[in-house]
């Protein structure tokens, strides 16, 4: 059988990794589209052919739920916020170098990373009403202004850092509100056995392994 | 990871798309160019249209118009048994949509500039209005030619937006290699990307000289 | 079934330009096409070829009793077989000069276009672009790509401006075959008198938009080739005209055209080369003094003169009785070879 | 929330986009058009390549290219004091990359079209080659010219994946309507999706229409 | 400073066309550009004018001792002050009829072109765009807009082809004048003979690219305006020529021209409409009968006749005596205002 998983930018490299397990697991083929979470939400919504939505937050999902396009909906991994920095940052020392500075954070209109970034932002103690960070579109593109040297500071997902490499990072663990990301399996894939054992398959303690390892927090 | 499905697939996706553009653009530029209809100009702003909405907007509004739930939508389910979003059929649509500018304009300028009273001599010769545009509006507007051709495909290479949107990036289906870059760049594989995009920029530079230097002996009189 | 091109016409091209006028063309020779700049004879043959129409024009053409446009039907240009040369060359830029000459040819199955490259001297031009031609060049190109095509008649609008005297020269008698021989008659538009007095039947005259006038043919006189000298050839005035022709008392002129012997030539005499005297002028540089005799002192189109029995219009005639004797000292002759069953 | 900084910053972006695009794209096209330099397909062909590219993958290289890290950034920082990316004047810089093809293009096809007898005409008349081009060359070439001009404009205002990428979204210094189209369809508030669009596209048509329709009594000579 | 136009040139046009030739044209009057088709008159008038210059081609310019082109210096084409009339109109077709007459003109400081729109009857197509003229009127559009840029010579590729016969009977003189009065020089290629007749005080005769040769001034005669009727004026053959020229022996001819009593005018006659007769040839159609001499039999430029003092060349003489008397009937005379200082 196939299963066609559309998942959030975000979580693609963990995709892959469990998607390959899965793969050798069972025979079966596992198809990976990704794209921004409002994207792939209006793809779904327009009849795109998706079995599973892994999002990149909870509204989604729930809103999917809503209009009744789901079969089943809990969370799959929470996401990790970390500041990536080229010097040594402290929580302490943080508000008085970030500020002025160039910071770099996905649009927290657009994703669930960049509103956590604000709300970490606040709890570092700076006054994100008047300061100006740079937005972007997710947190790829966060990371990927970071690395071209057109930020000093940037809010990046935990699931980055393998690639990013960055000289320095710093945890916010508790600093912001719980970044749920949830999955969907969605009602059209009701007759999909691959899709079910998928499914279930990412429930599993390998799957757990894996995101984990990714940068992930897993849920309760 | 084989590249050979994506790199098909966006050639195809070009090559159908710069086909079927020149195909309707050819006639409708003619006719823009010769009419004196009052309403030419409306419908020449019409024509740039699709410009101004960013990709993945007018991807989201051809997404709404091309679903099941649309007429269109349904009228295609109901014949062919499959989604017309999410489909090559899909990506083509929209392809024509956002390059439809790149490809009407050039082609207008063009045989604005191609007098009537050259045609009219052809007429004499016996040649019917049909045959006078294949023996000489076309050849003597070819650059017009050229610009349209090379504008629309290099621009349906180029442009992720709208597909991304409209073709939900399923390999092997919708996956063209703009996504691949796209990506890259976005997961942070920056070695993936320089590849790719080195390979997109040699290939099409390479393309498009020799597609250029073959022009070059011909161009419009000049003297 | 008339053997003519009728047409009547309304076209409003501006606020002061109407093409408004009737009327028909015979199909047979030459027909010149006279009249100011700006008084239409370009838009006259555009809409005969069926070119321009517009919404609020009206058009009705007739060729040979076949509707070209009008209630009886409509022909589209390029089913009107017209071998139109317009007054710039307009040729086509992107093919050889070949390529231009063999367009209209190749669509209407002409393959063989050898004497048009030779009587127009076409050969060392053939293989070039049209982009460097000089402008006699050029008008000879577009000429050529005309009559290439298998015309059945001819529309030339001042298709030798541009040509040099020499040119001019070899160019108008192989029109004249054109028309003459291989029966193809023209409507040619030019200001040229010397192109009138070597070719025209008759003229059209156009003024602001409207038929003016017509006018015969002007002073010619027939003669038939009894010898060559060089390249010349020497004709002997014929008496009388039209199929009992018999040979004039022994006038003879040497004239610059090719032509075989027995073969009738009709040779224009312009109206400065005429010069009328009323006793014999002497020994002078004229081509040829020739007896003849005033036929009327004043028609209906002016005077006429009688050379050898052929009745010929002249501008004026010096005072003497009618049916006096006068001489024509005639300076120079504009051949053109003719078609056996002239009537002129 | 008001629109207005959006919209100012929107229409300010591609009008000075294309001025400057313009005030480049005009002598090149036409030494394009004029040339017989063997180099001229190369760089026919490199003036394409920007279309070839994603733009957020444009706009990935752009960043390189402008980053403080970068000559060209660092000798901008030094220079006024503030990075590249992430200003008006980076958005512009990038905006120049990706609407060149479109501006040079149809000028070229234009100016190709001007028969170089009517240029020495005007120069036996008294006119310089610079009193020339604009008195003749630029009149003759208008159809090319607005061509030019409404593809650049009208794709910068649609074009948001390289200003995201090379602008960040900061309100009054490089947010655009583009990209606060793009936020509300992400974030599923169509209805503001909707009504940004619509009035994007009225307003586009309506100015491209009394541009198309000023045009038209002009246009070149076709009889 | 010597008041010439000298020019030496090597321009390779093609494998089969180069224009190689140096010389020396006197910028008083007019000078005659004629060659064949192709043989390189208008490649002579661009490069004189400086367009068109390649890589290979070698240049010298020398325009009244300034230097046009070549190692003295380089003018560019805008600030040679010509008054160049190109083969085709070649308008700007973004502008009206009024723009284009004006392009020129404000470029060098000139507001008034009434006088032009006068000569060339301009002023109901002032308003309009260029793209409905006919033929003719585009060719004096050009015409016109050459002249109203106040030129200090004019190159003339043939101005006068596609107008009709009155037209150039009317714009004929007016060029004259130009020549003449306001003492522009002017360089005129053509193929009529009669423009050459009428205007040429020279002609430089060119074939394949190269100078084949020179000639002087076709017959004409000088002679003063003595009266008037009706719209033409009654003109006297002068006895000499130059300054000291006294009436001719009563000899009156009425001429188609607009001059002033007194003024001086050359009247061309073309070579077909002379007729050369031994003895009088009694009462005739010429416009008048001349009594001349044969001055030279054979010159080195062949024949010459002496009329009333003024001696001109003629192509053949009848077989007289050396000295002997011969009679002119003159057929047509191509009248042009001369200027006072006229050396002709
Ligand atoms: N750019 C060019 N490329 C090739 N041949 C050229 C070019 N320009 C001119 N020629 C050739 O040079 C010759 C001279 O041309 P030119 O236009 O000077 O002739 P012309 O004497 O003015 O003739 P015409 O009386 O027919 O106008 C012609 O044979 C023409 O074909
Ligand atoms: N499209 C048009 N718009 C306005 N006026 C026009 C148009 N076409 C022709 N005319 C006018 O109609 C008149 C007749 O033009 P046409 O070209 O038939 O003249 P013509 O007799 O051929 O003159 P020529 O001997 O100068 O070529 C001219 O005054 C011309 O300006
Ligand atoms: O996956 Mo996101 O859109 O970068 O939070
Ligand atoms: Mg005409
Ligand atoms: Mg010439």
């Amino acid at each position: 059988g196939e299963v066609t998983i559309a998942v959030a930018s975000n979580f693609l490299p963990a995709a892959e990794l469990l998607a390959e397990a899965f793969e050798t697991e069972t025979d079966d083929a596992v198809v990976l589209t990704h794209g921004s979470t409002g994207q792939i939400f209006a793809q779904i919504v327009s009849g795109a052919p998706f079995d599973i939505f892994l999002a990149a937050d909870d509204a989604r999902p729930a809103e999917l739920a809503a209009r009744g396009l789901t079969a089943d909906v809990r969370p799959y991994a929470l996401g990790r916020l970390v500041l990536v920095s080229r010097e040594a940052v402290t929580r302490e020392a943080a508000a008085e170098m970030v500020t002025g500075a160039n910071v770099a954070l996905a649009d927290p209109l657009v994703a669930p990373y960049g509103l956590a970034a604000t709300a970490a932002m606040e709890g570092l103690g700076m006054d994100t009403a008047t300061f100006q960070p740079i937005l972007v579109g997710n947190v790829g593109q966060a990371a990927t202004v970071f690395r071209t040297g057109n930020a000093d500071f940037a809010f990046v997902a935990a699931s980055l850092l393998e690639r990013l490499d960055p000289p320095h990072v710093l945890d916010l663990t508790g600093l912001y509100p719980e970044i749920r990301q949830d999955g969907t399996l969605l009602a059209r894939a009701s007759e999909n056995a691959t899709a079910a054992a998928f499914w279930a398959f990412l429930g599993s303690d390998a799957a757990a392994e894996i995101i984990a390892a990714s940068g992930f927090d897993l849920p309760e | 990871m084989s590249l050979w499905p994506v790199i098909s697939l966006t050639l195809q996706l070009a090559a159908i798309t710069t086909i079927i553009l020149m195909a309707f653009a050819i006639p409708f530029a003619w006719w823009l160019a010769r009419t004196r209809a009052r309403i030419r100009p409306l419908l020449e702003a019409v024509t740039s249209l699709p410009l101004v909405l960013p990709p993945t907007v007018l991807g989201f509004y051809l997404l709404i118009l091309m679903s099941p739930d649309s007429p269109l939508g349904a009228l295609w389910l109901s014949a062919t048994g499959e989604t017309l979003t999410f489909s090559f059929t899909g990506l083509v649509i929209a392809s024509l949509f956002y390059s439809l500018p790149f490809a009407v304009q050039p082609l207008q300028t063009a045989f604005m500039a191609v007098p009537q009273t050259t045609i009219d001599t052809a007429r004499t010769l016996g040649a019917t209005s049909r045959d006078a545009f294949f023996s000489i509006t076309m050849p003597l507007a070819r650059r017009g030619f050229l610009t349209a051709a090379v504008l629309t495909f290099a621009h349906t290479i180029g442009e992720f937006g709208v597909i991304l949107m409209v073709g939900g990036n399923i390999p092997g289906r919708t996956r063209v290699i703009s996504i691949e870059i796209f990506t890259a760049v976005e997961t942070l594989d920056y070695a993936t990307a320089h590849v790719l995009s080195a390979g997109l920029l040699v290939f099409s530079f390479l393309v498009l000289t020799v597609v250029y230097a073959l022009n070059r002996n011909g161009g419009t009189r000049i003297g | 079934m008339a053997d003519t091109l009728a047409f009547r016409f309304h076209l409003e091209r501006s606020a002061s330009f109407t093409l408004d006028m009737g009327g028909e063309v015979p199909l047979r020779g030459v027909t010149a096409v006279s009249g100011p700049s700006g008084s239409g004879k370009t838009t006259l043959l555009r809409a005969l070829a069926g070119l321009d129409a517009r919404t609020g024009d009206t058009a009705e053409v007739r060729f040979r009793g076949q509707s070209w446009d009008g209630p009886g039907g409509y022909t589209p240009p390029e089913a009107r077989r017209i071998g139109f040369v317009f007054q710039e060359p307009y040729l086509f830029t992107h093919m050889s000069v070949e390529q231009n000459l063999r367009y209209g040819a190749k669509r209407r199955d002409v393959t063989a276009i050898d004497g048009i490259v030779e009587a127009l001297d076409l050969a060392p031009l053939l293989p070039r672009g049209v982009d460097g031609l000089s402008g006699g060049e050029a008008r000879r190109v577009a000429l050529g790509r005309a009559l290439a095509a298998n015309p059945q008649v001819l529309f030339l609008d001042e298709p030798l401006s541009g040509l040099d005297a020499d040119r001019k020269a070899e160019v108008l008698p192989y029109l004249a075959r054109a028309v003459g021989e291989a029966q193809v008659p023209a409507l040619y538009v030019t200001h040229a008198t010397d192109e009138i007095a070597t070719l025209a039947d008759r003229t059209l005259l156009i003024d602001k938009g409207r038929i003016s006038g017509w006018r015969a043919a002007p002073f010619h006189l027939i003669a038939g080739v009894v010898g060559h000298e060089g390249e010349d050839a020497i004709c002997e005035i014929l008496t009388g005209s039209g199929e009992d022709a018999a040979a004039g008392a022994g006038a003879r002129l040497r004239v610059p055209v090719r032509a075989r012997m027995g073969e009738r030539v009709r040779l224009g005499v312009p109206r400065d080369a005429l010069l009328i005297s009323v006793a014999h002028p002497g020994p002078n540089s004229a081509l040829a003094v020739l007896p003849a005799r005033i036929a009327e002192q004043s028609g209906p189109a002016g005077p006429v003169l009688d050379v050898f029995g052929q009745r010929q219009p002249v501008a004026t005639v010096p005072e003497t009785g009618e049916g006096g004797r006068v001489w024509l000292s005639v300076l120079r002759v504009l051949p053109r070879p003719e078609r056996d069953d002239s009537d002129s």
